[in-house]
């Protein structure tokens, strides 16, 4: 397994230098038509190619910005930035992270349960299925300041109603994900447990569940990426009470680009962490469970 | 000796434009005035009107047509005082887009913000005989979010901004200010009263809350000239409040400066500003701007500023 | 006030004992099995409508916190002519259909591609993951900034969304063959192509549509709150955010009928594709499974 | 605990005589997509406690449909059938038969040991009775030493064996057999099909069990279920005159290739190629 | 288009004589968690053109491994293996094989029909050319009338002819066959038995068979490769004396009995239990 880890370690980078490279392309084309009204109202014609792309990869309000403008932001909101105080990065990860996890936990559990209700039960089935669906259909930030109102109202503030957004998000995957799963079992593997009796609960932890193992993961990778969208949703209503979501919302609200994808450079490097995790975890127990190396 | 709680929530998020009350936290008048205040600052999508009928609040701060279409939706807003005298919310136009004058708006795309801050605007547009269905002899209007980027990037000709914090972006922009146009509202005749005080008419019969609203506003008054003696210092303490680390000392020292400008000698509602407002939104009513319908009754009170005397 | 909760109370057992008769009614009459299979969620959605209704004037809620669903339907049926069904044309049948069919087509030929280079499995992977992480609504003002207000940027935001939960369920699909099934392929030295097509595809489906469910509603959400970073005045979630702004809560409960039907429906359809094409899987075959 | 109230219904034991299993006219169509299938019609078997039954008839012909309708994994469409005087559901909730598939249906997750321990940690035994009987019948199929493999593991033949170890982990007192040595080659089956007679002999255990092997069944059986298709049906039933001890060597005697001859007939007629 | 070229190429036949599989010291190891298994060790064998050739063994030997290993589907850990006089792995891109898994490994998603046409889709043929092959295979393996129906509506030893008829619905010189016969009654088999030989004869194939049927391997085999397991080796490579044209009858004759005799020296002396 660590030789697969060294072994990606070239194409990643291949990668991720295109990735790079192309960025800059990008930047250059956004950013000139802005670059060029600067030089117009300045009355500057013919301005070497070079002055061009300096200004041009400087810009204060970037359309794009260029990707060492994001690194330099990143790299003094991280790392220059005291973590105890708003301005750095990691104080708002930490605020979303602790958001996310909390709402994923709460998500993944909700999620599993009602799978097993709607396996179990065929009213159930019937009649929570499409109600669970359409509940996915309304707009989380369309509620998510009521929720976040009605909750205040009841005395609860901070980590729970970002929480709750966030349990919201990710479960969905995962009960969509687990009946699947839980109905993944053959034919013949349930008949072999008719003819033991067993009991619904045996059916489950024996078969249907370990069954459902590689589903399951495969639904907390995509549920775990809505936690984090979640709990980010939540931080916009309240924009003041930091988090990365406050921190995008701040960055638009007063133009500053680069803070916007420092940001967002942040959320997305969160939520790859969480679903690298997963993943080492899906390793670990498909190997426990005797998958072909 | 017991002090008297209060849940203060702000329209928007902590910055220059609430900072004479968060000086007066800070500094502890509200202490002094035997409050134990809590601020909750507010953002894009929270509605304040929304929070205190919901009885998150126990007073809120917010634009006036707001309330007053909250009172008529069965939200019995009432203003208890007026710290903002004079409007801040104005319309920008650049230079591309060859607006010199209201006359060139018909076929232009328009910057508006929704969420309630909208009825100043359809008003003017009511005002000037403008479709806002866009078209040749209309507007098109744009649903403009938090930023003077619609601006800056032209993907509008005009867009709202406040004095005290938008119009600086576009300026800090490298925009010089001459190349812009500038619109006031109020200049244009449909200034409406901005930033006000507001709780509920029910809780009004309780004497203990009325005198502790009167040290309310008191004590934010005193704020509000701390704030304009001492902007850096307003900053500061406006900075500290900001939980997003977002803020510059320097946008908020002039956004200090700008609000306490606004803010008038007394807290009291002038009821001539009132009542323009009033008439302004019943001229405009429409089923895009349908704000209030009827003339309100009862929408302000001069009790508390009456017991600050 | 008791009156309402006590009523809503039995309404909900009575409903509840309902369906869990209803659900064991074995019947041969294909029709009569297609009614129960209507009415059972049709019932629980009409006492769940009864409950909330009851709640709120039980409970007297201020309107403006929550409108009980007797107002909203009021409104529905007086709005949809002007503006939901508007709304409905510029969020639903521009950025979601568009961005969908974009999102999920590209990530599926990322997938392919991703699955038939072992390089690019390695390198696009993480990066792919790392991409897509990106939360919607730090994108949203992006897309706006890049593809201007109208829908176009909005349908980039679905894009985005839907890109990551189709490339994991691809690529997982694309390795759910079995051994044997594999064998026999390289028995006959299938081409790539011709296994992908035959034999891979087909096991693929079940996670495939796994992803186009979950899609599907991500899709409408998406769609819905990137109208937040700014739109024409037009669209779902313009009116939706525009209407919470002017206190006109039973208008955001109307337009949030018009999405969760919708995208019940659009979901619907997708499982009926589903059954259709993985007619063969266990999950759908398996009636016996319980 | 289970485990307890099973084994003391094992020990109420049915006097020999009694039925086990008793079908009259049943049949079963499956409704497919291009119109209905026969898998049995208007079937009437009785079969004894303590009987060893072998069922035979050209592939389709419905063998692995009646077993699963004793097992109560299949519903009759049309006649009845009882076992151990009750319905086949009756049955199954006592836990009255093990079954051996046709196909292995091993768990991939679980290695052998604890796939052969399944019913047995559904049943409620203790750690230490699993382990005893784990040990004891890999050992009895041959299988010692591949305790800790998983399935995929395996050839063909060690699967369907490790499959016979689960259904003999446990006491049923109906064994429910179908092909279980069909990917075994003589030898094993010499050895398999001595273990199985001697088993059956020690615990009077009623055995339905089918076969393809006209050698098998014959050697095998008190009784032979001739069966054929479409629709599938039962065309002949041969009690057989060997006595109940039997050596490998009955198998040239004149009586056993009488009725191995007999079978052969009553298999060929159901046949519907002829050369 | 590659139809036509594959059987450019079939035109081209080998002489008879030639080596079709040359297998020298050929050794396969597989790494599992608690150990090396060795599943094939020092195997030496020599496959002519238009040799029917047995391979029998207890269960667990390597007969599934060798087969694969000539398949191309399994790689050797020592030793060397030319088929066609190339490596397994040209001779699979070839096409030069068809091969009948232990198990059917039919596609849940195709009807029978499909299944069959799998490898004639994939190989080119054209639409008549499938629906021709496919009829004529299905009637072959008596599975007319079953055309629509999906895998899991078949029977197990249906199941089992549908994949037989797959592997011959094309035209490959050498077929590869893994207990193909193992879940069919006696008289289908020897049907399946005649057709087989009755292919073989006509078309010149080499074929390689797995089974567990002694008289079935003597009947069918010009060499029956007796094997034995842990490791797995070849313990004895018994060339028929039979002629080629083997009418049923010739089980009875003292020669096709004295080699049956000696396959099952061969095979009960691989064993661990003897009585
Ligand atoms: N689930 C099903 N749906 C439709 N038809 C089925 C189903 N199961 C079995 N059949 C049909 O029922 C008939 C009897 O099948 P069954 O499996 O009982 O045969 P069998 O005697 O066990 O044959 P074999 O010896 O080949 O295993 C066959 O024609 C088969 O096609
Ligand atoms: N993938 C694998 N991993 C580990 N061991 C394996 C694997 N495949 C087969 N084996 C082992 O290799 C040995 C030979 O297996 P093989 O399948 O060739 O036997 P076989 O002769 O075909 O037996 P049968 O007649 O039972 O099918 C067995 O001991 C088996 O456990
Ligand atoms: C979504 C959105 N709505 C309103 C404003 C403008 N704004 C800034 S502060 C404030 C409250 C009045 O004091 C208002 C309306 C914005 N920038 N973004
Ligand atoms: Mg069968
Ligand atoms: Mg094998």
């Amino acid at each position: 397994m660590r030789s697969r880890a060294r072994d990606s370690i070239l194409p990643v980078t291949v990668v991720v230098l295109a990735i790079i490279a192309l960025w800059y392309v990008f930047t250059v084309i956004l950013n000139t038509p802005w670059q060029q009204s600067v030089y117009a109202r300045a009355d500057q014609v013919d301005v070497p190619v070079s002055q061009f792309l300096a200004d041009v990869f400087a810009q204060q309000r970037p359309v794009l910005p260029a990707p060492h403008q994001v690194a330099v932001e990143f790299w003094n909101s991280v790392v220059n930035a005291d973590p105890g105080t708003p301005r750095s990065l990691l104080f708002h990860a930490w605020i979303t992270l602790s958001a996310t996890g909390l709402g994923f936990i709460f998500g993944t559990l909700l999620g599993i349960g009602l799978a097993v209700l709607i396996v179990h039960n065929r009213a159930m089935d019937r009649s929570l299925m499409p109600w669970i669906i359409a509940s996915q259909t309304i707009p989380i930030l369309a509620i998510a300041p009521m929720v976040v109102v009605v909750l205040a109202s009841i005395g609860l503030t901070g980590l729970v109603p970002k929480a709750l957004i966030s349990t919201y998000l990710s479960f969905f995957p995962v009960v969509v994900g687990m009946v699947k799963g839980f109905r993944s079992p053959e034919a013949i593997h349930l008949d072999l447990m008719r003819t033991y009796n067993a009991s619904g609960a045996q059916v489950f932890w024996k078969l249907r569940w370990p069954a459902a193992i590689p589903f399951l993961f495969t639904s907390m990778k995509v549920g775990v990426a809505a936690s984090l969208v979640g709990a980010i949703v939540g931080e916009l209503p309240t924009g003041a009470a930091g988090g990365l979501g406050s921190r995008l919302l701040a960055g638009s609200y007063y133009g500053q680009t680069t803070q916007i994808w420092a940001a967002l450079l942040m959320a997305a490097a969160l939520s790859a962490a969480l679903i690298f995790a997963i993943g080492g975890l899906q390793k670990i127990t498909q190997k426990a469970m005797g998958a072909a190396a | 000796q017991d002090m008297y709680p209060l849940t203060f929530q702000l329209k928007w998020v902590n910055q220059g434009q609430f900072a004479g009350y968060l000086v007066a936290q800070d500094l502890g008048y509200y202490e002094e005035a035997g409050l134990d205040v809590t601020i909750n600052p507010g953002g894009p999508d929270i509605a304040p009107e929304q929070v205190i009928a919901g009885g998150g609040a126990d007073v809120i701060t917010t634009w006036m047509a707001a309330a007053l279409a909250a009172r008529e939706r069965g939200v019995p807003l009432v203003n208890i005082a007026q710290p903002f005298a004079t409007t801040a919310l104005e319309m920008v136009c650049s230079e591309e887009s060859g607006v010199e004058t209201t006359a060139d708006f018909p076929g232009k795309t328009l910057g508006v913000w929704f969420f309630g801050n909208e009825y100043p605007f359809y008003a003017w547009m009511a005002q000037l005989g403008l479709s806002t269905d866009g078209g040749d002899d209309g507007v098109e209007v744009l649903r403009q979010a938090f930023s003077a980027d619609p601006l800056l990037q032209n993907q509008a000709d005009c867009i709202s901004v406040m004095r005290y914090n938008e119009y600086k972006q576009v300026l800090d922009a490298g925009i010089p200010e001459d190349s812009l146009t500038l619109f006031n509202f109020a200049d244009e005749g449909v200034g409406m009263l901005e930033d006000g005080l507001y709780v509920m008419e029910d809780r009004l019969e309780d004497p203990e809350f009325v005198d502790a609203m009167a040290r309310f506003v008191a004590a934010s008054m005193e704020g509000w000239a701390y704030a304009e003696a001492n902007p850096e210092e307003a900053a500061e303490i406006v900075l500290a409040n900001d939980m997003s680390g977002a803020l510059t000392l320097e946008s908020q020292v002039y956004q200090v400066n700008e609000a306490a400008a606004l803010v008038g000698d007394s807290p009291a509602l002038d009821v001539e500003a009132y009542e323009q407002t009033v008439a302004t939104l019943l001229s405009a009513v429409s089923p895009d701007n349908p704000a209030i319908t009827a003339e309100p009754e009862g929408a302000y009170t001069t009790v508390v500023t009456d017991a600050i005397e | 006030m008791n009156g309402w909760i006590l009523t809503a109370v039995l309404v909900w057992l009575g409903a509840w004992g309902i369906n869990e008769f209803l659900v064991r009614v074995r019947t041969r009459d294909r029709g009569a099995a297609m009614a129960i299979n209507l009415l059972v969620p049709v019932l629980f959605g009409v006492t769940l409508l009864f409950i909330w209704e009851a709640l709120v004037r039980g409970f007297s809620v201020p309107g403006v916190l929550l409108p009980p669903p007797s107002v909203i339907w009021a409104r529905l049926v007086a709005s949809i002519p002007n503006p939901i069904w508007a709304d409905f044309q510029q969020t639903f049948l521009k950025s979601v259909l568009v961005g969908y069919a974009i999102g999920c087509g590209s990530a599926f030929i990322v997938a392919v591609a991703i699955d038939r280079s072992p390089f690019l499995k390695c390198g696009l992977l993480p990066v792919g993951n790392f991409v897509s992480a990106l939360p919607l609504v730090g994108i949203a003002p992006i897309m706006v900034m890049w593809f201007g207000f109208d829908w176009q940027s909005k349908a980039a935001v679905v894009v985005v969304m839907t890109f990551f939960p189709m490339l994991v369920n691809t690529v997982a699909g694309l390795n759910a063959t079995g051994a044997i099934e594999k064998d026999l392929m390289r028995t006959y030295a299938a081409s790539y192509w011709q296994t992908l097509a035959k034999l891979r595809l087909p096991m693929a489906w079940p996670f495939i549509f796994n992803a186009l469910k979950i899609n599907s509603t991500l899709a409408l959400i998406g769609a819905i709150v990137a109208e937040f970073f700014g739109t024409p005045v037009v669209g779902m979630g313009f009116r939706i955010s525009a209407a919470i702004g002017r206190l006109q809560v039973d208008m955001v409960w109307a337009e949030i009928a018009v999405a969760a039907l919708a995208g019940s429906l659009f979901y619907g359809v997708i499982a009926l594709i589903e059954r259709a094409i993985t007619f063969w899987h266990p999950s759908v075959r398996g009636e016996r499974g319980r | 605990m289970i485990n307890e109230r099973r084994r003391a219904k094992g020990c109420k034991r049915l006097t020999t005589g009694t039925k086990v299993v008793e079908a009259k006219g049943l049949g079963l169509t499956f409704e497919t997509a291009d119109g209905p299938v026969h898998a049995l019609s208007d079937v009437d078997l009785s079969i004894s406690k303590g009987e060893f039954v072998s069922f035979i008839g050209p592939s389709g012909c419905g063998k692995t449909t009646f077993l699963r309708v004793i097992a109560d994994l299949e519903q009759p469409t049309s006649g009845t059938i009882t076992v151990n005087g009750h319905s086949p559901e009756h049955a199954r909730r006592d836990r009255a038969y093990g079954y051996v598939f046709q196909a292995a249906a091993l768990y991939p997750w679980r290695t052998i040991e604890r796939n052969v321990g399944l019913p047995l940690e559904i049943m409620g035994y203790s750690k230490a009775q699993q382990t005893e009987r784990i040990a004891r019948t890999l050992e009895m199929v041959n299988l010692s030493g591949f305790e800790k493999k998983y399935p995929w593991q395996l050839s063909g033949g060690m699967q369907q064996r490790a499959s016979i170890a689960r259904a003999l982990a446990f006491d049923a007192d109906l064994l429910l057999m179908d092909e279980p040595f069909g990917a075994l080659d003589e030898i094993v089956r010499d050895h398999l099909n001595e273990q199985l007679l001697d088993l059956w002999a020690k615990t009077e255990k009623t055995i339905c069990f089918v076969t393809h092997s006209i050698p098998e069944a014959v050697y095998l059986s008190t009784k032979i279920v001739v069966m054929s298709p479409r629709p599938g049906r039962v065309t002949d039933v041969i009690e057989s005159t060997l006595p109940r001890e039997r050596p490998l060597d009955i198998r040239e005697t004149p009586e056993f290739l009488a009725i191995a001859a007999r079978v052969r007939e009553g298999l060929r007629a159901g046949h519907s190629y002829e050369e």
